[in-house]
């Protein structure tokens, strides 16, 4: 595989890379993975864990032990402690908080563990073998950017964002992405409300954005799973004027945006792969195994992975990877 | 022979303790049955027993011959008993009527009939001479007395065969008894039997037919007659001794010992106005008056529980602080409240921690605290006082009323103080007990301390204090020496207010 | 214990609180006083928040689409209270509210139900919200009344059960309702007024009457004020305790269903720290946590006022994180208030 | 005075000591018997939870190793228990733990701080997390104390204000903590065991004999089971309540230490829905909700049970689900598990 939007895909359509993947798909050494996550409060995260699982079936040499998921550091750093203890092969690790992680996870790696850091970065190289990150501040630059193209002509165009979780940093990066691209074409956010990456959030922060903006051009809403409730606050309200754009890549909205007949017309991909990603690496390393497409004869330390645009132009080629939240 | 119940062999365990050891009781209907027996005696079991709110362990109830099983309070609604609990058991946050017709509300298809319960209420507080307790109000703000009267409409309320009376007469004054045993007579005349629980034996004569006597979980007598059973028989029964009931011997009150406490024209509105007295050391001064004469009042304000809107009160010449229990704690002033298990029990703590409470400081060093000497203070304490059972280390909710009351008072012995309230120290307490918290009081203020006490029984503090200070609708009407002044006419005095 | 006593004014603490036997008329006008009064403060907090929000974002605040956009957002959560307000009265507590709303959510929304629901009537979408709810109650009040659990911790348990479960039912994915006939009437308004507004309305009411009006009602105030003294007076007390989790949990499946309809959606994350927010409406508007004392108009305000302070911080563009200091100040200064002015009613 | 002279003659007494009464050494045991009692569900409900542990993944849980990691994650949220012990004890509550454990461990991070604690000594750290824990516990305090606000909500309103200010003053960034001395300190071990494990050993054994052992834990029953009562007994309730609070808070600020070690990071999101497990290690240990009763000892087994319970389901790779349903039907089954053998060691 690679680190291209269009990895996924091998699953599939066993086209090309099949080769190059289907021998490192050959069952080697047994690898016991651990792996732990934040608590699948929100569509996105549960999405996380159900892939990495899946994931983890289709290899005979894979045994995936999963941690409850959880937003208290401390019992998450209690779990990579006790996958310590266990004396797993490698541990895939999406910390709820990248720098507090960091010194346990370089304690797994001290002991000899393979660690792969999943979407929150560890703030130390040592922590993790390998790092696989989503690009928020991208999602936010793509998502400006087509809200950019679309609206070109209108100078003041009011732009809304629905950001998720703002206590996160995920959040922050993405909004300071969004605001960077608006910038380059003369625009701004005009208002800005946080949900929680639940539908429920969603409705709730859609209902009074809508109060709030009585006219609007262009939504930005950072989660297709809070989405859900966006959408349906948005056609409660009986509003037509502007048009919403996604991020992560829910496969709901990507029928949505199939369908056309949708107020949504893009969204940005978060993958929600990219545990999945971080068991197979693992696997590889723990195996000493290459990545497929590459010469280099190690998998390199970091993949950040795309944040494309999907439109009804190219929503077919998405559609396999998106999550089902 | 128409026994309307019989209750045999009844026994009755609680961890530790075997409160009811094989009880017989039989009562007729029309009749005041009377059940006697000290503090502990298993009354108040026995009662709780009878309506269904304790399982026995052992025995038989059979209510006009039938043998009954009465394994819940409804059940033993529905065979006509009921009762009015040693512990006022209401729902302070419900109104009077509500609290009145609790469980069997009038309503129809599930909807209250407020107004309906509104006015029978009404008729039933007349009934009882009590006319002017507003139906409406909340329970919970209405005083011990008032709470009683309710308590007695709710047993009225039910078509009851047998009502269970436990202690209804602790917190009522004269006139209040009186007004009952009219109530009670009206029930005995429609057959209605009567089980009534007191201590004061004067009051078993004045209504009782007959008498059985509880000891210790058992009963040693019954069938008694109320009014021809010599007093010495019923103590001796009782007590399994013979106790001399009188007030200790008066001590003389030498004029030149130092006033400690100086109230001076006490005023909170709508409560009292104007209240002033002295009490010397070694001096006891009691307050006279009917319920809901301010004299509880008089004794928080004092003690600083309540702000005063005007006046002082000084200790050894120098002026409390008010509206400050501390600053009165400091000073050396102690209270024993008159509700003992709202106002002064941890119930959950065990006896020698609510003895020990108010004086902490002098079993701790560093502020740790010596178990052992806490201990020891206290049982030598629930020892004099005759405390039963007569560990230590027992919760205070499992004792029974009176010793509940004794734990109180053991508090407030044991802190060292220069001035000593007592709001009702006896109420609830046995005939022997009695007796020698008498002489626990004159043995105090022998010793030099100021005592201030209330208590409805006019004989208690004309037979203790050394002054009297009658109390009527929130003014003292009279002060004087308690030997110049007789039980009539603080009768007089409390109910007119005018010349003896 | 410190809990109501720390709310009661110093004065009523002191237990023989009394005049000299005021006349009753005197007494009844107090008390009409103290009735008033007990909402006064909370009404006060509600116009002044209104107030701000009119001057810093009139244009908008102030529309009428505003207000029901604040009562649509006002329903869900306030259903979830006025079953809240029951069980605290009653002297319990009931942290599983929000599990109970995803599972009954996640349960009415399972593609056999939906099936059933378009091939007949969307009633049995509702039906089956309800009856979840309700079963969950059911097993709640089970526990607490027969098996003597502790409320906080029979409904924790309760928590972590229910949402787990709804997490197994969905698979933890979004289910997407389909059933366009519930979405219309759900969605839809009566008289300009959204259909859930209604709901929430009529709930409120039929819990007025039901904790004013009835014997339920008045028992409910008996088992939570002295439960020992409703089981003398014959009162079946177990019962009535699993009546009111019962109760709690039938409100939770009613929001259950009004959630799905706002969201078009059934997911295992609805609901989510609902029990803080329902128990804060609820003390918040003058129910006692002891139990004893509880007021279904309190509860409304209290869920008006959270409401309220949301939108208003969201018409403002405040953010988040001011708007947590903020928040944490204004609940304190709206407790007061109604402490003060309660007690100033209640002196009078 | 003269308790002693008032004593009558010893006769007397003697021959009204009664036979119901037990003698007195018989009654000891049985004291004995429910003080073990009281905590012995608890310890077969650790044990049996411990006994599945070795049975499921023996090689592992029964390590060394393994102890000490359910240790160390015991330690965090057991002193936040501890102090919660006291304050649920003496009849309040306290929602704002973990927020307040968020806001000392941002306060103690901040770059002046660590400037300070580098050019110092670390000390000056701790002493700031101890100072803001103790300072939003003393707000705490004086808001229900004197304020009158039910805790309920005094401490909601905390949490909001203190979560907030913990995001604005890190502005939602994770401070990382570049103290050597500190993190070298705290993250080490002693005699084998990590120093955390040793704080929450002496906070727990010092919060057992403040409790047990002293005026103050003696007050903090009376305030929590009659405060009328404590008061007329001539306690100073309301400065006792505020101490009670500030207590809390400074385990809160000792707690963040441990975590800012744990983690090497100060962060507004740190201490996320700790009210809610130290509520619960509390309440299962045994301590009364309504205040009056408490155990340090069963609030340790309290969070011991809550922290093997989570080390068992990571070993044994239950489903997240599934894990969420088990962990509700083993808190009722623990609670109920210790009703009857508490009920049980009493009676005999
Ligand atoms: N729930 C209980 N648990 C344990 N012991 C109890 C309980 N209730 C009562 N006892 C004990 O049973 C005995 C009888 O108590 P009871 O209340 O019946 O006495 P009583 O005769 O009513 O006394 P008093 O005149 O003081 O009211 C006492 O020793 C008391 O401590
Ligand atoms: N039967 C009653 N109904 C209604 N209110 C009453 C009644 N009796 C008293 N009160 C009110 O209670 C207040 C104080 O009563 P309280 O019982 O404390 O007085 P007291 O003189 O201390 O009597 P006690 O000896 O019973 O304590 C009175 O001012 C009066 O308003
Ligand atoms: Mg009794
Ligand atoms: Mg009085």
């Amino acid at each position: 595989t690679s680190n291209t939007p269009k990895a996924e895909e091998s699953d599939n359509a066993p086209a090309p890379q099949a080769v190059a993947a289907g021998k490192n798909d050959e069952p080697g050494q047994k690898v016991r993975i651990g792996f732990s996550a934040p608590a699948a409060d929100h569509g996105w995260m549960g999405a996380i864990t159900k892939a990495t699982q899946a994931e983890a079936k289709k290899y005979s040499d894979v045994e995936l032990i999963v941690a409850e998921g959880t937003n208290d550091v401390n019992l998450q750093i209690s779990q990579v402690e006790t996958f310590i203890n266990q004396k797993v092969d490698a541990i895939v690790l999406l910390p709820f908080d990248g720098a507090a992680l960091t010194p346990v996870a370089t304690k797994a790696m001290e002991a000899g563990i393979t660690v792969v850091n999943v979407d929150r970065e560890f703030d130390s190289p040592f922590a993790a073998r390998t790092t696989i990150l989503g690009d928020n501040h991208g999602m936010g630059v793509s998502a400006g950017t087509y809200i950019c193209q679309q609206l070109k002509d209108k100078k003041d165009a009011v732009v809304a964002e629905i950001a998720g979780i703002d206590s996160l940093p995920l959040t922050q990066d993405r909004s300071k992405g969004f605001k960077e691209a608006l910038a380059d074409c003369g625009l701004k956010v005009s208002n800005r409300v946080a949900a929680e990456f639940t539908v429920e959030s969603g409705e709730k922060a859609a209902a009074n954005l809508l109060q709030a903006a009585p006219k609007i051009d262009a939504i930005w809403n950072h989660d297709d799973d809070q989405g859900v409730g966006v959408m349906a606050a948005i056609k409660n309200s009986g509003r037509k004027e502007f048009f919403v754009v996604g991020g992560a890549g829910s496969a709901n909205v990507m029928r949505d945006i199939k369908s056309g007949n949708s107020l949504l017309k893009a969204t940005v991909i978060y993958p929600s792969t990219q545990g999945a990603d971080g068991v197979r690496l693992a696997r590889l390393l723990v195996q000493k195994k290459a990545l497929g497409d590459l010469v280099e004869v190690e998998v390199p330390r970091t993949v950040q992975l795309y944040a494309p645009v999907v439109t009804k132009d190219n929503v077919d080629q998405y559609m396999p990877t998106a999550f089902e939240s | 022979m128409n026994d309307l119940l019989m209750m045999t062999g009844i026994v009755k365990e609680f961890p530790g303790v075997r409160a009811l050891d094989g009880v017989d009781l039989d009562v007729r209907a029309g009749e005041v049955h009377c059940l006697l027996g000290q503090n502990g005696a298993g009354k108040s079991t026995l009662i709780r027993v009878l309506t269904g709110a304790h399982q026995p362990d052992a025995g038989a109830i059979s209510i006009n011959g039938e043998q009954v099983q009465l394994n819940s309070p409804t059940a033993a609604i529905q065979r006509g008993i009921a009762a009015i609990y040693q512990e006022l058991d209401l729902v302070p946050e419900l109104s009077v009527a509500e609290n009145i017709f609790l469980g069997h509300e009038p309503s129809r298809f599930g909807f209250s009939r407020r107004h309906e319960a509104t006015a029978r209420a009404r008729e039933i507080l007349q009934g009882l001479g009590h006319g002017e307790i507003p139906a409406h109000r909340s329970v919970g703000s209405l005083p011990a007395a008032g709470q009683q009267v309710v308590s007695m409409a709710r047993a009225l309320s039910r078509e009851a065969h047998l009502i269970v009376m436990d202690e209804p007469s602790a917190v009522l004054d004269p006139e209040e008894v009186a007004n009952l045993f009219r109530v009670i007579r009206g029930l005995t005349a429609r057959g209605v039997a009567v089980v009534y629980i007191s201590h004061r034996l004067e009051e078993i004569r004045q209504i009782g037919d007959r008498v059985t006597v509880l000891k210790d979980g058992a009963t040693v007598a019954t069938g008694l007659d109320a009014r021809a059973t010599p007093t010495k028989e019923l103590i001796r029964l009782m007590t399994g001794r013979s106790i001399e009931y009188v007030f200790p011997p008066r001590r003389e009150i030498l004029s030149t010992a130092p006033v400690v406490l100086e109230v001076e024209d006490l005023t909170r509105p709508g409560e009292f106005a104007g209240i002033g007295f002295t009490v010397r050391a070694g001096e006891i001064v009691g307050l006279a008056g009917l319920v809901g004469s301010g004299r509880s009042e008089v004794l928080e304000t004092v003690y600083g529980a309540r702000r005063a809107a005007t006046g002082s009160v000084r200790v050894d010449g120098v002026p409390l602080r008010p509206g400050r229990v501390q600053a009165a704690v400091k000073a050396g002033v102690g209270l024993a409240p008159e509700e003992r298990k709202s106002q002064a029990l941890l119930l959950d703590e065990a006896v020698f921690k609510n003895i020990t409470v108010s004086s902490m400081g002098r079993f701790a060093s560093g502020g740790f605290l010596n178990g052992r000497a806490e201990r020891e203070a206290a049982a030598q304490l629930t020892t004099a006082l005759d405390v039963r059972p007569a560990g230590v280390e027992y919760p205070v909710r499992n004792l029974s009323g009176g010793n509940q009351q004794k734990v109180v008072l053991a508090r407030w012995l044991l802190r060292e103080c220069r001035v000593l309230l007592l709001d009702e120290p006896t109420r609830g307490v046995d005939v022997g007990a009695r007796s020698e918290i008498y002489a626990l009081i004159r043995n105090l203020s022998a010793n030099g301390v100021a005592i201030v006490l209330v208590s409805s029984e006019v004989e208690e503090v004309l037979g203790l204090a050394d002054r009297v200070v009658v109390l009527r609708e929130g003014r003292a009407v009279h002060i004087g020496p308690a030997q110049d002044i007789d039980e009539h006419q603080v009768l007089d005095l409390v109910m007119e207010g005018s010349a003896v | 214990m410190t809990v109501e006593d720390g709310a009661r004014p110093p004065e009523q603490t002191a237990s023989t609180q009394a005049t000299v036997t005021p006349p009753a008329a005197q007494r009844s006008t107090g008390l009409m006083h103290s009735g008033v009064g007990r909402n006064l403060g909370l009404v006060v907090a509600l116009v002044l928040l209104c107030i701000v929000g009119v001057i810093t974002a009139g244009h908008t605040f102030a529309t009428g689409a505003n207000v029901l956009t604040i009562l649509r957002l006002a329903a869900v959560i306030g259903v979830v209270s006025i079953g809240m307000t029951f069980v605290i009265t009653g002297g319990g507590i009931d942290l599983s509210v929000g599990a109970m709303v995803a599972l009954a959510s996640v349960w009415a929304t399972t593609l056999a139900t939906q099936q059933l629901a378009s091939d007949l009537h969307w009633i049995f979408m509702v039906t089956t919200a309800l009856v979840v709810g309700a079963a969950c109650g059911l097993v709640n009040g089970l526990l607490i009344a027969y098996g003597k659990v502790v409320p906080f911790i029979a409904t924790l348990a309760m928590l972590a059960a229910a949402r787990g479960l709804a997490e197994i039912i969905s698979d933890r994915k979004t289910q997407i309702i389909t059933v366009n006939s519930f979405v219309d009437f759900f969605g839809g308004s009566l008289l300009g007024v959204p259909v859930l507004v209604w709901i929430f309305l009529l709930v409120a009411a039929a819990g007025w009457v039901l904790l004013n009006r009835t014997t339920f009602g008045r028992r409910t105030f008996a088992v939570g004020g002295n439960s020992e003294a409703a089981r003398l007076a014959g009162i079946k007390v177990q019962r009535h305790t699993v009546a009111l989790y019962v109760l709690a949990g039938l409100c939770c499946g009613i929001a259950a269903v009004m959630l799905m309809a706002r969201t078009t959606t059934g997911s295992s994350t609805h609901g989510q720290l609902y029990e803080l927010d329902a128990i804060a409406a609820v003390v918040i508007g003058g129910t006692l946590l002891s139990g004893g004392r509880g007021t279904i108009v309190g509860t409304v305000f209290g869920v008006l006022i959270f409401t309220t302070l949301n939108n208003v911080f969201t018409l403002n563009n405040l953010s988040i994180s001011a708007q947590s200091v903020a928040k944490g100040a204004i609940i304190v200064i709206a407790v007061l208030l109604q402490q003060r002015l309660a007690a100033r009613a209640t002196s009078q």
